[in-house]
């Protein structure tokens, strides 16, 4: 049973005004089948370009310059129009993060979903679809046009697309960054119910550490256009090896103790101009040293998960300290 | 030094949708409010509540319906009449500072309204550009050349340059990453330390509000629901939409 | 990095680029430069009556031909094109000053300010500039002041609409509201905040009005409504060849091909100003 | 509901704006060199019928008065008499108006049934430069009517090719006369509305693909062809739909040159003589028309936007 996504080795650059900056620096990651794998990052971490690149809906100043995607055997970076069209089409389940926009204004969601499922479905096979993401009145959202409908209905209008053909993997891109608090857990909810229905594989990007403890198996922490580290979630947010994990989870605000202080993480976020030499996180890593700034780590087998630090043991053991210490 | 800063009294903000007076919608309802010197209040709520609409009542810029607001103790004015004793910052630092001019400029700008001198302005612009932690050289640079935090703390040292008595910060992390988001919050908790102005600290985000403020009060379709100092959102807060708000915490 | 450097790094991305629009930036200079050089150009001299065969082909010593009165057309057209860019500068630079005045207050002040603008520019926006040609004409009878005038009251209305627009979405952004809030005026915002983020779409359409502002001389002249003997510009320079249009076109197509160039590379100029200012990204469907 | 909330004060404006045009041209005639009376009453008239058109004109009263006088007249369809013709005008521009609009629905067909589907095909093409798209837009936009038809004149004269320049027929008449005197000015006009609504539309093509609904359509899996037939095309309509009428407007009541040009006894060609004759009731006239057709003609782009986009008069913004 090979994994439904591999990427080898992949690298994207964006032609900028004048200057190229780097998407993906020769990143790899798989996703098995049937597993929530979350991929976790910050601005101009790649999170959304690998996600994106495995249906290849990459912005037009976006190049594949090197690397291989491939989505069960088939090779996503030299598949022609036709066939990619037919891999979107039938395996893949496409969730945004702006329902609002991406849904078009000018057509009642009826005649949206009919372009969803394909074919000519009957009014009651949208129907029972609509009620399957927990629509409660489907006939009066199939007529209404998408600026009647609210946030959280319009999301999940594009979760029942999303899954109208049966897709072997959706792709949800900050699936509820624009969705108010109170709606965002149920609608995560659904769609994890309806990524098991269908024994579909799902990819999350997001950027909220908390969700991703409580809707994914495993979890990939990207930084510098690679996947720094990647495991179950358990054991990567609660004893995180990579130092850049470890201070993104300690600058969230929200399971800090009244009155204690934030650690932020100084300095900014890398823009990449070339393929990386040295660890892209030493300028502001906390326990970098000379060997960080010379050569570059590569991913390797730390504490049930895969890091790419020359010191992840160290992390990782220091982590379980202050663990116990916290718990006390 | 805890002189109350804002006072806002049964303030309701009525909107009239349509040309010829359609069906008034109000997105704010009898909210009684008071901000000291030198104490944030973190005002919280989902889109819709109400909170950005309070935040322009507060700084002026959007007269209330009904109720008063007092600044100082006394009645608002203009905001001509204020200049230099209150100042905003916003959420998309991308165009949170004119892009046309260099970042010394901007914040240069309150001053100049104050009608303060060329020398003294220069003297004040480079000590707020230390205390933002932006020294040597971020005065002469355009915000193009800057990143998204960065850009943030110039917008806060041009909110502080005039050591205004009153600062609102509408969404003023919410578009910043988790790690510079942190370094904002405690620059902003720090330069209260140091200035001692009144704060109203407005967002969706419970955790970055509950960090950054003394006191919380939760908006919920127009209208407060429950205002209690932050440490009991620490725990169990009484209202129940309070509480709904913190599951998404926990 | 100093002005110079600045341009001529564009100047070159714009070669590279896009052909089409350096085409019509080369053409656009070479015909001011003409258009200035001319008198001291060795183009013959326009007003020499008799220099050549009454109604002469195009020959070497006659490029263009030459006119009834065996006039050269070649200096004739040349001090045209001078006064055709001359007459649409002097109209659109005009537009743009009482455009952007009134389009920047309507953008900025909103509410009946607003209101009155819009509807003042809908009351001009619905004469077509001929007509307005027509009634100015009747006014203050044919002439470059009246055809100045049309060019003005046919161009601010659309100057006056984008300048709104732009206006409206500069006024909501961040830094405008914060200089509100630090008690700036309504006029500091404008001079210091508003105007150099709108400039760029201001240049745009000043082109765009340049290029309309040219169309509208050359048909008012043709229609004899516009510049008036001695004075010559390219349009009524059509007019006095399209009375022997059948037996001498050169006059004509001569004058009229030179217009076409010069409206062109105003029009290409815009557009590349524009796509400079905010790129359209398409999107590939595949 | 929606419509009648977003039309009414579309009407209301129209109104305002019809005002408002009226005034400025009741103002402008006033202000003729030699006083809009003395032309209109003419040198030669005797004492009793000078009053008489004074009395009928209410020149004698205040000038508001004056003004309601003339408006009220207007709206009973009194455009003011021909001075020449002692005619009333209104008759011999409802006579003259079949031929303009004949020319203008020409005009328009070409225009759109070139510019448009240049205008989606080259939006789509997307960023390619040196576009073919650009290339017609930027020559056509930039060739003015009046060297565009004297050139189709002196070729036509000299190859007759069927076509003939002069002597009006009108269509119910003979069809293929009318033809061949209608197609050459129809085309000369059309050739900068093709130029115009191929930019728009591709503007508009290029602007709504990068909208994020085309993106989850491109993610659906759709073919490109049904992308644009269904998602593309009438998301772009507004922007086109704005300059299709205002270009209509202009071919109604401005082709002035083209008229002149090809002598089509059309309602721009009356005008431009009544100007010339200084018989000012034509000229009036004219402008007023002029000013209406397009009044109108923009409230019909308003119902088109309505019906279009289904956020229109929801006050969502779009």
């Amino acid at each position: 049973m090979s994994a439904l996504v591999e990427i080898r080795d992949l690298v994207i650059a964006y032609d900028g005004a004048g200057a190229m900056t780097l998407g993906l620096d020769s990143a790899e990651l798989t996703v098995a089948r049937g597993e929530t794998l979350a991929i976790v990052g910050e601005s101009g971490s790649g999170k959304t370009t690998i996600g994106m690149s495995i249906g290849r809906l990459l912005p037009p100043e976006a190049r594949i310059e090197s690397g291989t995607i491939t989505v069960d055997g088939v090779s996503v970076v030299n598949a022609d129009a036709e066939a990619l069209r037919q891999l979107r089409r039938d395996h893949l389940g496409f969730v945004f993060q702006n329902p609002m926009t991406a849904l078009d204004p000018t057509m009642r969601i009826e005649r949206q979903m009919v372009r969803a499922i394909g074919g000519k479905p009957s009014r009651d096979a949208i129907a029972a679809l609509l009620r399957r993401a927990e629509l409660d009145d489907p006939d009066r959202v199939m007529r209404s046009f998408p600026h009647e409908l609210s946030g959280g209905m319009a999301q999940r209008v594009i979760i029942a697309m999303a899954i109208a053909r049966s897709p072997k993997l959706i792709i949800a891109d900050e699936p509820t960054a624009s969705l108010d608090a109170s709606i965002r857990e149920k609608v995560m909810e659904t769609l994890g119910r309806l990524r098991e229905e269908n024994g579909a594989s799902m990819v999350i990007l997001s950027h909220d550490l908390r969700l991703i403890s409580r809707h994914a198996d495993r979890v990939a922490v990207m930084y510098g256009g690679r996947v720094v580290e990647i495991g179950q979630s358990a054991t990567v947010l609660e004893r995180p090896a990579h130092p850049y994990t470890r201070a993104l989870i300690a600058a969230a605000a929200g399971n800090e103790k009244p009155g204690e202080r934030l650690e932020p993480i100084l300095g900014a976020p890398p823009v990449l101009r070339g393929p990386g030499l040295k660890c892209a996180y030493e300028p502001r890593c906390g326990i970098a040293r000379p060997e960080c700034a010379n050569n570059r780590p590569e991913a390797r087998p730390v504490a049930a998960r895969t890091v790419c630090c020359h010191f992840a043991e160290e992390v990782a053991a220091a982590t379980s300290d202050t663990e116990e210490a916290r718990t006390e | 030094m805890t002189e109350t800063v804002v006072d806002l009294q049964h303030i309701v903000v009525t909107y009239r949708a349509g040309f010829l007076g359609g069906e008034a919608f109000d997105a704010v309802r009898k909210v009684n409010l008071s901000i000291r010197a030198g104490e944030t209040l973190g005002l919280v709520g989902e889109s819709g509540s109400g909170k950005t609409t309070l935040g322009r009542v507060c700084l002026g810029l959007l007269a209330p319906t009904q109720g008063v607001m007092s600044f100082g103790g006394a009645p608002f004015g203009t905001l001509r009449q204020r200049r230099g004793q209150l100042s905003v910052v916003l959420q998309h630092s991308e165009w949170a500072l004119n892009p046309r001019l260099r970042c010394g400029v901007s914040v240069e700008e309150p001053l100049i309204i104050l009608g303060v001198t060329a020398e003294e302005r220069r003297r004040r612009v480079a000590a707020i550009f230390d205390s933002v932690g932006l020294g040597d050289g971020y005065v002469d640079r355009f915000p193009g050349q800057l990143s998204g935090g960065q850009r943030q703390r110039v917008s806060i040292a041009r909110a502080l340059v005039t050591e205004p008595r009153f600062i609102v910060f509408d969404e003023a992390v919410s578009a910043l990453d988790v790690s510079v988001q942190a370094q904002v919050l405690n620059l902003i908790m720090d330069l209260q330390h140091k200035y001692g102005f009144g704060a109203l600290f407005i967002s969706h985000d419970l955790a970055a509000t509950r960090y950054v403020s003394h006191r919380i009060a939760v908006m919920y379709r127009g209208e407060i629901v429950e205002d209690a100092p932050s440490e009991r959102f620490y725990g169990t807060p009484d209202h129940p939409y309070s509480q709904m708000l913190m599951s998404s915490l926990a | 990095m100093s002005a110079l450097r600045l341009t001529g790094a564009a100047l070159g991305r714009l070669m590279r680029e896009d052909k089409l629009s350096f085409l019509g930036l080369v053409i656009l200079v070479l015909l001011i430069l003409v258009g200035l050089l001319g008198p001291w150009l060795p183009l013959g001299d326009p007003t020499r009556i008799a220099a050549g065969p009454r109604l002469g082909p195009p020959s070497w010593a006659f490029p263009f031909g030459t006119d009834e009165l065996g006039r050269s057309y070649l200096p004739r057209v040349v001090e045209g094109i001078r006064a055709t860019f001359l007459l649409s500068i002097v109209a659109v630079s005009i537009t743009a000053v009482i455009g952007s005045f009134f389009g920047m207050l309507a953008g900025y002040f909103r509410g009946m300010t607003d209101h009155l603008v819009a509807r003042g520019a809908d009351i001009l926006f619905a004469f077509p500039a001929i007509i307005v040609g027509l009634l100015v004409a009747a006014l203050m009878g044919p002439g470059q002041i009246s055809a100045v005038a049309v060019i003005s009251i046919a161009t601010i209305p659309l100057f006056i609409r984008v300048v709104r627009s732009v206006t409206l979405s500069v006024a909501g952004r961040g830094f405008v509201t914060a200089s509100e809030v630090a008690g700036a005026t309504p006029w500091r915002v404008m001079i210091v905040h508003i105007l150099p983020n709108i400039i760029g779409a201001v240049i745009v359409q000043l082109t765009y009005a340049m290029s309309i502002g040219m169309i509208i001389e050359s048909t008012l002249s043709y229609l004899g409504l516009g510049v008036q003997p001695p004075q010559a510009s390219l349009g009524s320079l059509l007019r006095e060849g399209s009375a022997y249009l059948t037996i001498a076109p050169w006059l004509v197509l001569s004058a009229g091909i030179v217009l076409s160039l010069a409206i062109m590379s105003v029009n290409l100029v815009g557009d590349a100003i524009r796509d400079a200012i905010e790129p359209l990204k398409g999107r590939a469907l595949s | 509901m929606r419509l009648i909330g977003y039309l009414l004060p579309r009407i209301a404006i129209a109104l305002v704006t019809t005002l408002g045009v009226s005034i400025l041209v009741f103002l402008a005639l006033r202000f003729i060199p030699g006083g809009y009376a003395d032309i209109l009453l003419g040198p030669f008239v005797t004492p009793e019928a000078r009053a008489a058109i004074a009395q009928r004109y209410g020149l004698d009263q205040p000038v508001v008065f004056q003004f309601a006088h003339w408006l009220f007249s207007l709206l009973q369809g009194d455009f003011g008499v021909s001075m020449v013709t002692q005619k009333p005008v209104i008759d011999e521009f409802l006579r003259r108006a079949p031929v303009t609009l004949e020319l203008a629905m020409i005009a328009l067909f070409v225009a759109l049934a070139f510019g448009v589907p240049l205008g989606v095909a080259s939006g789509v093409a997307g960023r390619a430069r040196g576009g073919f798209g650009r290339v017609i837009g930027a020559v056509g936009a930039s060739v003015p009517d009046v060297v565009l038809g004297s050139a189709l004149i002196f070729v036509f004269s000299v190859w007759s090719l069927w076509f003939r320049v002069g002597g009006y027929v009108p269509f119910s008449e003979a069809p293929v006369e009318n033809m061949r005197v209608m197609l050459l000015p129809g085309l000369t006009l059309s050739v900068f509305g093709v130029a115009l609504i191929l930019r728009t539309t591709r503007d508009a093509v290029m602007q709504v693909m990068t909208e994020g609904h085309i993106t989850t359509a491109v993610a659906r899996g759709e073919r490109p062809r049904d992308i644009i037939r269904l998602h593309v095309l009438r998301n772009a309509a507004i922007p086109v739909v704005t300059v299709v009428t205002t270009y209509f407007g202009f071919l109604l009541s401005g082709a002035v040159v083209v008229e002149v040009l090809f002598s089509i006894p059309g309602i721009g060609l009356y005008t431009f003589n009544g100007l010339l004759n200084r018989d000012y009731a034509i000229v009036q006239a004219g402008v007023l028309i002029a000013a209406l057709v397009f009044i109108s003609i923009n409230m019909v782009s308003d119902i088109l936007y309505a019906a279009i986009d289904p956020r229109v008069g929801t006050g969502t913004r779009r």
